[in-house]
């Protein structure tokens, strides 16, 4: 089991969704983050205030997989995400040891295997 | 029609008047007229500001509130004077240019009951909220600049001439627009469209979904927007009397029906009823009765406003599958909402109600050809002149902004501001340069 | 009391008056003050939109809109004849509705220095704000489709009659009601009440803190309903004259006393003055000053505001205790303001300054008899008159929905949408369905 | 100068009134431009409260907020006679407390037209504006409780002398101030000066950015601003006249101009039009305008609007930089805008737009002397009151909050409220204490 | 050490709050987010803009814990969150190098070992 | 490769963005994030209705480094972040398997390793 974590552009997300759709990767959490990185600084004005913004929205994508599923995961957000300029993001893959999905209770891999519709 | 009210026709209403002196009863209805006619531009900052998504919102009000300042001060130099001074048919003279024209014999000037400078604030204020109107068809891609330049110039050789045709005694006088429904709703939707046109869509249109960032906010603009429309169409009525009493009745039921009936087409297409279609039903009703509201009775009005509701309610549904990218649907509401309301005050117009104007319903069939004549007039000079006039603007100062800019939002590139700025990570500047 | 005087009592002020010509001064006064109560509903729905949670902002909001839509539709078709058309003393005819009775001879009707039909606007501006302010009980689980046929029934079967009884010329002419505290807040208060027991409290009533999602919308609510209500009280003299300008007076002290008092109690119990307090207290005060606005003068206008603020502070904190979900305290503020005010009103009425009619401290201790029994004739016939209403709404739609419903919100389960959409994941749904 | 006119200047209007009776004209705008002036303040609260970062809004808002409750209270009681009442040069009597003074013979008493009592509504919404005007100096560190006790000894021991020395017959009535640039604006303006320095900076000052928390509610607040303002400045002429007019048109006008020079500069220095300083502007140019309303034509409302732009615009850029922290900028704002248009009416006053009295321009220079005269006077006695007050207030309660408030934000603090709750972790406390 | 990430439905928090609370839990950090699933989507309506919401709100916490606290931690969370709904969230259990607290600098199981109150 | 993965106090944050600069860190998230700790509770009232307010604002750092910019990272945080009062927040230390630049495809410590500005 890992987790992925992606940090992608707001604008992307759609398409990043759509791809891991295709590659039937479903469940996933989505974090609205200020990314920093080699990017150049906005400044603003307010008043007599004048700031840098070295922040930007970014935003981040947890997804837990079984270990088959990874390298279909990293492709999908790498061809979804690039524009090929500064500020595209990262993805970090980290180890799990143990995944449990709360409504049932099951472990790992069944934990993050899709159930049928008709919830939510 | 009725501003030439104002020079030609005896005050034919209550209150005695020593000679010379206003009316204070109808001076104090103008002035609150006025009033409230000018919050209607802060409202619809508002009513289009809550529509468009986080990136965008102070500009999309910041081109409201331009208006304000750019064509307030364009209308006082001269807009005033080419819409309502002496000259020919076609556009007024220069002789209230730079605010003469309301003094005599060094007293200021009362006609029909009124300090004759109400009418440079009160007109003043209908010339702002048209071409603020326009701004909705071009939110999310107009460089800021050109709409300054634009938009001053739209005032001044579109707005004055049309206002100058229907009110100032000019081509369309036979035409019944009460309060400026074709002058402003109509002109300024097909202004919208022709700028949305020649603009181009945005460039995410039809890929992204651009959804509201704040829907109170729309219905703040909503509930304003009708507060201020009182003084509209029954300032309209240009004196605290029974016309101004009737168009103020109409104007309050007349867009209650048309947000019952799009409600009811909400429920009968998805079983639920929109807050956003309610405060836009709200507009679209106070459009239709615009025309209307002192020649109609309350029934007729009652009746334009349901009618109104359906040409706006479909053409908002298919809009976006047209390709189309009026980003907040200013032909839909306000023109169409417009033209319903025109044809149907020749329709609609009661002479027991208003005193003698007899419309459709009361066989006077011909009215109805004049209202879509002015219509169609007013249309077609509107569209050349936004046209000519863009192309003009792009002259000096290109009309779009760079597609960079547009992907950060126009907040933060055109004004170096966010609506909701958050302190994280802003790092203070010191006037050497300083920081990090 | 005041709305008789429309038909019957002479025109006392002054302005000469050409024969049959409205009161220019007067009618602009109506006019405006017609403009500002209306307002008052959008700025009901800023109030109570502010104080729910997130997932109901627009559902909150949408009751006040939907009752200036349908609510206003329903008063020009009949509402308004059956408060004010010549009746039984019960209920009045229907020689008004359908917007007759406005016209003489082909001419729009003056009387009292009106044009009559203003008060077509202007008593309806009343009517909406009553049904509007019930929803606050209501909020969070109320079926939207419901709340229409209710609130527009209510308008019809309750407010109608009650405006008549006091206004109309009917069975409560004794007591002393400036501009409606019975008729509007006890009226309100008492179909909430009712309401929000027949509907039952939301599921998570007590479990979970219902908190304010927004106070400065509640501060923007508070501060145009106190503009508003100059309108609204003031506006009930039906004249621009001296019983307007006392009526006003006492409109901008009294709610400011009762604010002064509130932030003390505040300071007292927990040593911090609360903004949401503040403006329930500025609420309680207006709602206390309104059937005294001009009967009172200016020091009785501060005791009332004064007195008003303890019956509501100490209710307010024990009535969720009570396992009563009155949501957003309609009962507390308008109830029990509404009540505290329509018996000081008898205490304070001052001759002096009302011209003639003295209250309980000059004497006259039967007109707090006239008024308690005016407090209680309105509650009995309101709460009976609700419940049957709610089982005749039952009848044909649930009143409540369903739990599933409840928990995900109401904007999106009955409207479709939020109140502040974000974009993420929003994917465009083409025309045939497609998509993810 | 106006004030005066309300006791001993004939009505010199149109209306022919009945014996007695008010013009009902004038009446009318009276009360419509109190309400619109009583808008001013919640509208601050906006403008205000939208510039604070998130943790100090309702502690901002309630700033204003509590001056309608405790300044109004004070102003019924005593204020009002201390401004109007015959009295010294200095200061007026006690004819006029507690609300006497309005009845004549069990009638309310009528004069220059109008109900006297409407002036006790009037000018009472001046000096709670003026009051709420001096918070943005202090916002961020003041204890509430010493802002209650400081703001309501201001009005009676600042604000009505200077009243009086303007308007109710004493020392300054030769310098024009046609609706209170001095009184209102100038006086805040220093008082908040003084305030910010005694006070001192808030312990992050310099080292963090403080940035609005939202925009859209700064336009909010300038947009009613505006709308309020005509009331303020219109209703200053104290009828619907001639005057009024003039007043209403240059108000309109001159903000623009001021908005429309700001832009300019704004683009010359950043190339980029702020949001905030379009809303800034629009409130110098309507602080500017304010002395000079009713003395200048609509061209000499132009100069005023575009030359109060720079002394603000350059000083709001530097005044940081000064380690001043007059937190919202109102010396900058409505000190310099009020000390232009203050001197700029000597200038620009026109003997035929105002019926005689000429300015500089017209070859009275002496004019400007007296428009100085009366700034300095002001500034000085507003200064030296402003800070007796303040230690007298510190005797009482400090008037800092500590520190940690200050850093955990004043509205948790003080209030024990947030602007915008969430429920998460938010768990209900019971009576008796329980949970976690 | 342990970093315990679970999602889980807003209207729980509290529960699980509590739950965690009993089980002498002290120290975590919450964040909003936006979870995708096998729910069902959400349609919604602005004019002429229909889209559908694949995302319902959730609450992620996160927990540093040392070894014997991962069970009870887990197992208070399994109890108090689930509804038996689709949408019910997932937990993840993340394996962790270092803790350090930064207003002492002591590390591991100190801390996370709450202190006695009387701070913020 | 680590994750470090930091909660701060939100006014400490700019003080924090300075000293990872100036260990030269460059790329980080930021998520505004909800602690619950030792310190103790607010109270709140709203009208009727009285609330324990457990949760404080703070602040999420999530920072990618390759193993030597550990160390310093970490001093980075603990020295600029530390106000001594209960609250300060936590560290913790993640390993993680893989790093990957979107723009670039670079993987793990070409990953994290600054460009030069000139893009966002
Ligand atoms: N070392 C890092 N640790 C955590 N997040 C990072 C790191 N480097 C970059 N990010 C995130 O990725 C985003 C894009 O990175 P940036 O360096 O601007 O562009 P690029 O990855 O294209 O070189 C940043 O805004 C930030 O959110
Ligand atoms: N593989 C995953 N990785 C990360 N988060 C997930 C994953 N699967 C589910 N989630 C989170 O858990 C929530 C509930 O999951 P869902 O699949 O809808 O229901 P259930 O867990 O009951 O089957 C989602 O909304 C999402 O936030
Ligand atoms: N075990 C933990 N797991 C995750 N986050 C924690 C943990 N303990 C503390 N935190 C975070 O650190 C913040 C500060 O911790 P707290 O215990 O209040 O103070 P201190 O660390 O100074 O003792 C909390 O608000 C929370 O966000």
């Amino acid at each position: 089991m890992k987790l992925i974590v992606a940090i992608v552009r707001p604008e992307k997300l759609n398409d990043v969704l759509e791809a891991l759709f295709k590659a039937e990767v479903r469940g996933l959490t989505i974090t609205r983050v200020l990314g920093h990185g080699g990017g150049t600084e906005r400044v603003e004005t307010y008043r007599g205030t004048t700031v840098k913004m070295g922040l930007y929205d970014k935003v981040k994508l947890e997804i837990g997989v079984s270990e088959p599923f990874v390298k279909p995961t990293i492709e999908a957000i790498l061809s979804s995400a690039r524009t090929g300029e500064v500020g595209d993001g990262k993805i970090f893959v980290l180890p799990v040891e143990k995944v449990i999905r709360i409504r049932t209770g099951e472990e790992d891999e069944a934990a993050v295997t899709p159930v049928k519709p008709g919830g939510e | 029609m009725k501003r030439l009210a104002w020079a030609t026709v005896p005050l034919a209403l209550g209150s005695a008047l020593a000679a010379g002196g206003p009316d204070t009863g109808s001076t104090a209805w103008m002035l609150a007229s006025t009033a409230l006619v000018l919050l209607m531009t802060p409202a619809l900052a508002f009513f289009y500001g809550g529509l468009v998504g986080q990136k965008n919102v102070l500009n999309t009000m910041m081109m409201s509130f331009a208006v304000l300042a750019f064509g307030g001060v364009a209308w006082v130099l001269l807009g005033y004077s080419l819409a309502f001074a002496p000259g020919t048919a076609y556009i007024g003279g220069l002789a209230y240019a730079l605010a003469h024209g309301f003094m005599e014999k060094g007293k200021l000037l009362v006609d029909g009951g009124l300090p004759v400078i109400v009418n440079l604030g009160f007109q003043g204020t209908f010339a702002i909220i048209t071409a603020a109107l326009i701004s909705g068809a071009l939110v999310g891609r107009m460089r800021f600049s050109a709409w300054l330049v634009f938009s001053t110039l739209w005032i001044l050789f579109v707005y004055a001439p049309i206002a100058h045709w229907v009110w100032g005694g000019g081509l369309l006088s036979k035409a019944l627009d009460f309060a400026g429904g074709t002058v402003v709703h109509i002109n300024a939707a097909t202004a919208g469209l022709v700028g949305a046109l020649v603009l181009g869509a945005r460039r995410e249109f039809g890929r992204v979904a651009f959804l509201p960032h704040n829907i109170p906010f729309v219905l703040l603009g909503a509930g304003l927007l009708w507060f201020g429309w009182f003084g509209f169409n029954a300032g309209s009525a240009l004196a605290a009397n029974e016309s101004a009493a009737l168009a103020f009745v109409n104007t309050m039921f007349a867009p209650a029906m048309t947000a019952v009936v799009w409600i009811l087409l909400d429920y009968l297409k998805n079983g639920k009823a929109t807050a956003v279609g309610a405060a836009t039903a709200v507009v679209v009703g106070l459009v239709a009765i615009t025309p209307a509201a002192g020649w109609v009775g309350p029934l007729g009005a009652l009746w334009i406003g349901a009618l109104a509701a359906f040409p706006s309610y479909y053409f908002l549904l298919v809009r976006p599958k047209l390709g189309l990218d009026d980003s907040l649907d200013v032909f839909g509401a306000h023109g169409l909402g417009g033209i319903t309301g025109a044809i149907l005050t020749g329709v609609f117009a009661a002479a027991a109600w208003n005193g003698g104007t007899a419309g459709g319903l009361e066989g006077n069939w011909a009215q109805v050809g004049y209202q879509v004549l002015a219509v169609l007039v007013v249309m077609a000079y509107s569209a050349v002149g936004t046209l000519v006039l863009l192309f003009v603007t792009r002259a000096f100062v290109p009309l779009r902004v760079a597609g960079r800019d547009e992907a950060v939002g126009l907040d933060a590139a055109l004004h170096g501001e966010e609506a909701y700025p958050t302190t994280e990570g802003a790092i203070l500047v010191a006037e050497e340069g300083g920081a990090a």
